[in-house]
């Protein structure tokens, strides 16, 4: 295996890792009561978005979700400023008047988490056209669960995006509920065929094997670079906790076995690991040793955020017009 | 079904909260007519993102109380078809932001219907919405835009401030045989008032005065109400006697009433959450300022959200709403107290 | 061929002709200056509507579109009271307040025309939803043009009424143009895929074949009635004339060689009549006569229209709430 | 570039069409910046269903003037991400009404996008919509709804009343970093102008004064000026000088000139092509009944259309809207003559 490959194989780990921690780390600030409004976490996709944005350059751009911090991070967001972020202080990436729904981010292209289903949507095919009509060359990856196919304005900027051949890839992260609700009770049809019906390349992928969604995710990126044409990328995926971090009985919608499944024999991290450690691309000590990293540099953003200062009053009135 | 008085003062003793009243209203008048239906996001067994539904589809079943698909739009028009063709759609939309999606469905079709059609066809069809900020839902999930459904002929907007007038005017909005908007406050979910078990409703276009007063109006509307209530009883420490009246429906709208309570008082704050500019505060207002012209003391003062989107972090999220003390030193500063 | 059969024929026929003898008027009035407003005319697509019609009862509900009087008199409402309409008069369907976008007819089942592209799609479908609720048997057409495509919504409701197995049929008339731009540079993919992306039965045919509408809507008409789902019907057809009345100047958009080609070799009445004379339901008196017929009843009806009375100023006022 | 003071009265003598100062504000801008393009339905080669584009993609090409499906949302939607991404775009609405298709796209995204990120990216979008009733459109083709925007943070309106605004307005509005709304009458595109050939701006929250008088101010906007304008005519005669001042831009609102000339004349009214109810009027008529309290003589009276659906028949449709003789004698009794 090249050194670069070992790098990058590393490299997601280290960020899938990051995800993680960090999640841990919103819930248990969360349930502390130190950080204000919902909570959405990504326990369990991991590898969405360290998969797909592995598959980026940071020039590349993404617009992401109401479960966003995965994808902020993924791209290449850093921990402190995305607590503070999620507590609503100063140092946030957005001064705290986003929070954990509106994170954004254009020093690594993220355009923003979208409280909004599907609202990136159109926000995404547009960078995708800037970016052509710039030749710029970059590429723009729209993230959505499946709940978001409900949205008809999905389909009116496929069609475009189709039509005017544009760089965009729409990932659909389907982890099986929207909100409370199983997707099989929202969504009819045929999910590949909807995008082919618009003329979108698509392809579907395991959501908890990394190294299928790089390949996956890389084909359809690097087609929509050569000026092809947008992608789909459907993975299918699981959320591990509550739709939001009060979500905590959840047996009316969906069972303990099935969360218990997913947990102990889909867990992509630990796949992931399994993997590594087969290939002998780092040993157990080697693991453990970037999870010690990341968990000092995770626990070291928390304090960072809890210390932050929020803004001042006065700051309110700002930055409503540019 | 006996025409209860309209203040909460002659209601039974029974307690419930606004969201308890609410899911009251809405089994009353399930059971009362097979042709009521509720239909939206996670309505059923989940009893929405609020539990306010708790029940409701364990009592009527999934055929009446429907998880639809993220879908506002088609919902929307779905049960404008659905009211058309002899049914009574109750839509629920988590949160009023999303109204963004159906103003077309609402405003070029909902509320169009019965004209367009010379009479002929009838939209009787309700859309729930919650309003209100301060939750820490920021931006996309904290505004009150039901100053744009105001502004459109054909719609009815009713927003109850307590849990006696949601029971009274939910109904009253279910057999209404036009399309009513019915704003529900997020912040007032848990809000306990008295609400009698029997069946009563609430006429739309009557304005109750939660509370009589002779110094100043406090016009306030949804939660604001609760607000101005709590401002009312700050101003009584200095002498001040405060009016506190509640439009209940911004549309149709009981201009005779607060014209009169300004008469009387010669003062008035309009206080509403929906964006101050351009909002409803702006047609109180004016309402007021015009009918009442010659018997006001001061201009109409206007109070609502801070013209700028709803900040998250909680210090500037605080800042953008009208608070008791905010409306209380308004108050005591128009009565040069 | 039995009798029953032989008037269905000829009732097709005699709709048919109604219509164009209706939209030709229209022309008349507009250019006379006799009608306000708006005109699109629905020269050349006569068979859709009249083969889709004749396959529902009175009692069915349809929905409309912009390009509706077709729509309106094959559901079998009274030319009279249509013109009254489309010149504003007191006697018209929606007593003038409504106008040619806008007319409607409980009593034929016309939930209206809409004058928003796709403004009647959530309509339709939500008319199936109580007629299924309220075990009436109805079921409800949705006609709409390609351009309707374009509107996300269409695919919200499909989504739905494939989920919840409703009787409604969209009725798909693909006359090549939205307004002034070609179908192929607004719709990528492949429309029937669309549907059945969306779980929804689909089938293709052509628009100036009245039978062959007759036979294909009826399956899926039948098919929904059972209860089995809803159903798309994608119709190749074409508009002889403008956008509305006022498009004269067209060859910037199309040819006037196609034009002629459809108008000479394509005409659904044309292609009709040559069909019955060739099968002996009726020799050339016949339709003559029924033309003839046809021809009295329109006229009567546009000098019916145009003495009848504006309605009183007070009523402006009137029916905006029940 | 020269600023240009703000009355036509300096303008060149060369005159234009409203749709033609449009036409040329839209040429010279992207003669100018290569990021300013257009997208819209039947834009290029029609040149919208008013025509008022022709020409343009003959000169700037189909990638810069976008025939587009008919997807209002999704462009719309397409138009934000463009414009934080570097392009200028310029979204056409053929009718006002269609934007209860595009509120989501343009409120809870294109207005919130610089705040929500602390004012990182920007949305320098222009949309173009028209307005304007008594064309025999009816109830989905007439509306005038530019209030919904109005009302809502990080969104500018401007609504140009002669070819000299819609010039310099334009221009304004594509130069500018955040989102406009621009409202076109439609049935002023015809109304001819002086329109100065050289490139000049107009900075938004200005307003214009259309006409000096000293008895009564008529705030109005967009084609409702010119309506302002031919009642002053008719009330000369009767030896009243009323003053038309006009806003130029809802948001920003000019307050301090509205409020002096009301201070100036003690009498005012304001009129506004849509709907009357919750509308722009009730905005304008609060700020000055608040501003001016104590100078003016009477109500400030506010005209707008009709509270009901537009309708068809021209009878009805012509009484629902704002004309000159009502405003004429709306004046006149204002002014006890
Ligand atoms: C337009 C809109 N409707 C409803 C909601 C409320 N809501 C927030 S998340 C959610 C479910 C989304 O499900 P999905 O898209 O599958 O994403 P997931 O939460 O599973 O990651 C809903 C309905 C919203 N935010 N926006
Ligand atoms: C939402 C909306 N957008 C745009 C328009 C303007 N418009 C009226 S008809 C039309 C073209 C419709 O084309 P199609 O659906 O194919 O119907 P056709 O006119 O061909 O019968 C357009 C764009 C509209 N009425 N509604
Ligand atoms: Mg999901
Ligand atoms: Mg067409």
């Amino acid at each position: 295996m090249s050194a670069s490959e070992t790098q990058l194989w590393l490299r997601m780990f280290r960020q899938m890792t990051s995800i993680r921690l960090f999640e841990e780390q919103v819930n248990d600030l969360y349930t502390r009561a130190l950080m204000p409004g919902l909570a959405h976490l990504y326990i369990g996709e991991e590898a969405v978005a360290v998969g797909v944005c592995e598959a980026l350059t940071r020039e590349d751009y993404i617009t992401s979700t109401h479960r966003g911090h995965g994808h902020c991070v993924a791209k290449g967001a850093a921990p402190d400023r995305m607590f503070a972020e999620l507590l609503g202080k100063e140092a946030g990436y957005c001064k705290g008047k986003g929070g954990s729904m509106h994170i954004a981010d254009p020093d690594t292209g993220n355009l923003g988490a979208n409280a909004i289903v599907a609202g990136s949507a159109g926000i995404a095919t547009g960078a995708a056209f800037a970016a052509k009509r710039l030749g710029n060359g970059r590429v723009c990856v729209c993230f959505f669960g499946e709940g978001a196919l409900g949205q008809g304005v999905v389909y009116e900027v496929m069609n475009m995006a189709s039509l005017w051949k544009l760089p965009v890839i729409y990932v659909c992260e389907n982890n099986l509920y929207n909100e409370y609700t199983h997707f099989t009770e929202t969504t009819a049809g045929d999910i590949q065929m909807r995008a082919a019906g618009f003329g979108v390349e698509s392809d579907v992928v395991d959501g908890q094997d990394v190294r299928a969604l790089h390949a996956a995710a890389g084909k359809l990126i690097e087609r929509a670079r050569r000026g092809e044409g947008p992608g789909f990328l459907l993975v299918n995926t699981y959320r591990f906790t509550g739709h939001h971090v009060g979500d905590i009985k959840r047996d009316y919608y969906r069972s303990n076995q099935e969360e218990q499944k997913w947990k102990t024999e889909r867990d992509p991290i630990k796949l992931f690991t399994d993997w590594l450690l087969a290939q002998g691309v780092a040993d157990r000590a080697a693991l453990d040793a970037i999870h010690a990293e990341v968990k000092a540099e995770i626990d070291a953003a928390v304090q960072f955020a809890i210390a932050a200062p929020y803004p001042a009053v006065e700051r309110v009135a700002e930055d409503v017009y540019a | 079904m006996p025409e209860v008085a309209l203040s909460e003062k002659s209601a039974a003793v029974r307690e419930l909260t606004l969201g308890e009243a609410v899911r009251e209203a809405l089994a009353e008048e399930m059971r009362r007519d097979p042709r009521v239906f509720i239909l939206g996001e996670d309505v059923a067994e989940a009893g929405t993102a609020f539990k306010v539904l708790n029940g409701l589809v364990q009592e009527f079943g999934p055929e009446r109380v429907l998880d639809t698909p993220i879908s506002e739009a088609g919902f929307t028009g779905i049960a404008v078809g659905a009211a058309m063709a002899g049914m009574r759609p109750v839509v629920d939309i988590m949160f009023g932001d999303f109204i963004g999606l159906i103003m077309d469905q609402m405003v070029n079709q909902a509320a169009k219907v019965h004209y367009m059609s010379g009479g002929k066809w009838n939209v009787p069809m309700v859309l729930r919405a919650t309003l209100g900020a301060t939750r820490r839902s920021a931006a996309q999930h904290s505004q009150s835009l039901h100053a744009w459904f105001c502004h459109v002929p054909g719609l009815q907007v009713a927003m109850p401030s307590t849990p006696y007038d949601a029971k009274g005017l939910l109904k009253t909005a279910i057999r209404e045989n036009n399309p009513v908007v019915f704003y529900e406050d997020k912040m007032m979910y848990r809000l306990k008032g008295p609400v009698p078990e029997e069946d009563y409703t609430i006429p739309f276009g009557v304005a109750d005065i939660k509370r009589a007063g002779e110094d100043i109006t406090l016009v306030a509307t949804s939660s604001m109400v609760q607000v101005a209530l709590g401002a009312a009883k700050l101003l009584e420490e200095f002498d001040i006697s405060a009016e506190v009246v509640d439009p209940r429906t911004l549309w149709p709208l009981d201009e005779k009433t607060l014209i009169e309570s300004a008469k009387k008082t010669s003062r008035v704050i309009v206080i509403d959450e929906g964006y101050h500019r351009y909002g409803a505060t702006a047609e109180l207002a004016s309402v007021i300022a015009e009918g009442a012209f010659y018997d006001l003391e001061a201009p109409v003062k206007r109070m609502g959200a801070m013209h700028v989107p709803i900040p998250f972090s909680p210090p500037l999220e605080d800042a953008t709403v009208p608070t008791e003390t905010q409306v209380f030193e308004a108050a005591r500063a128009m009565c040069g107290k």
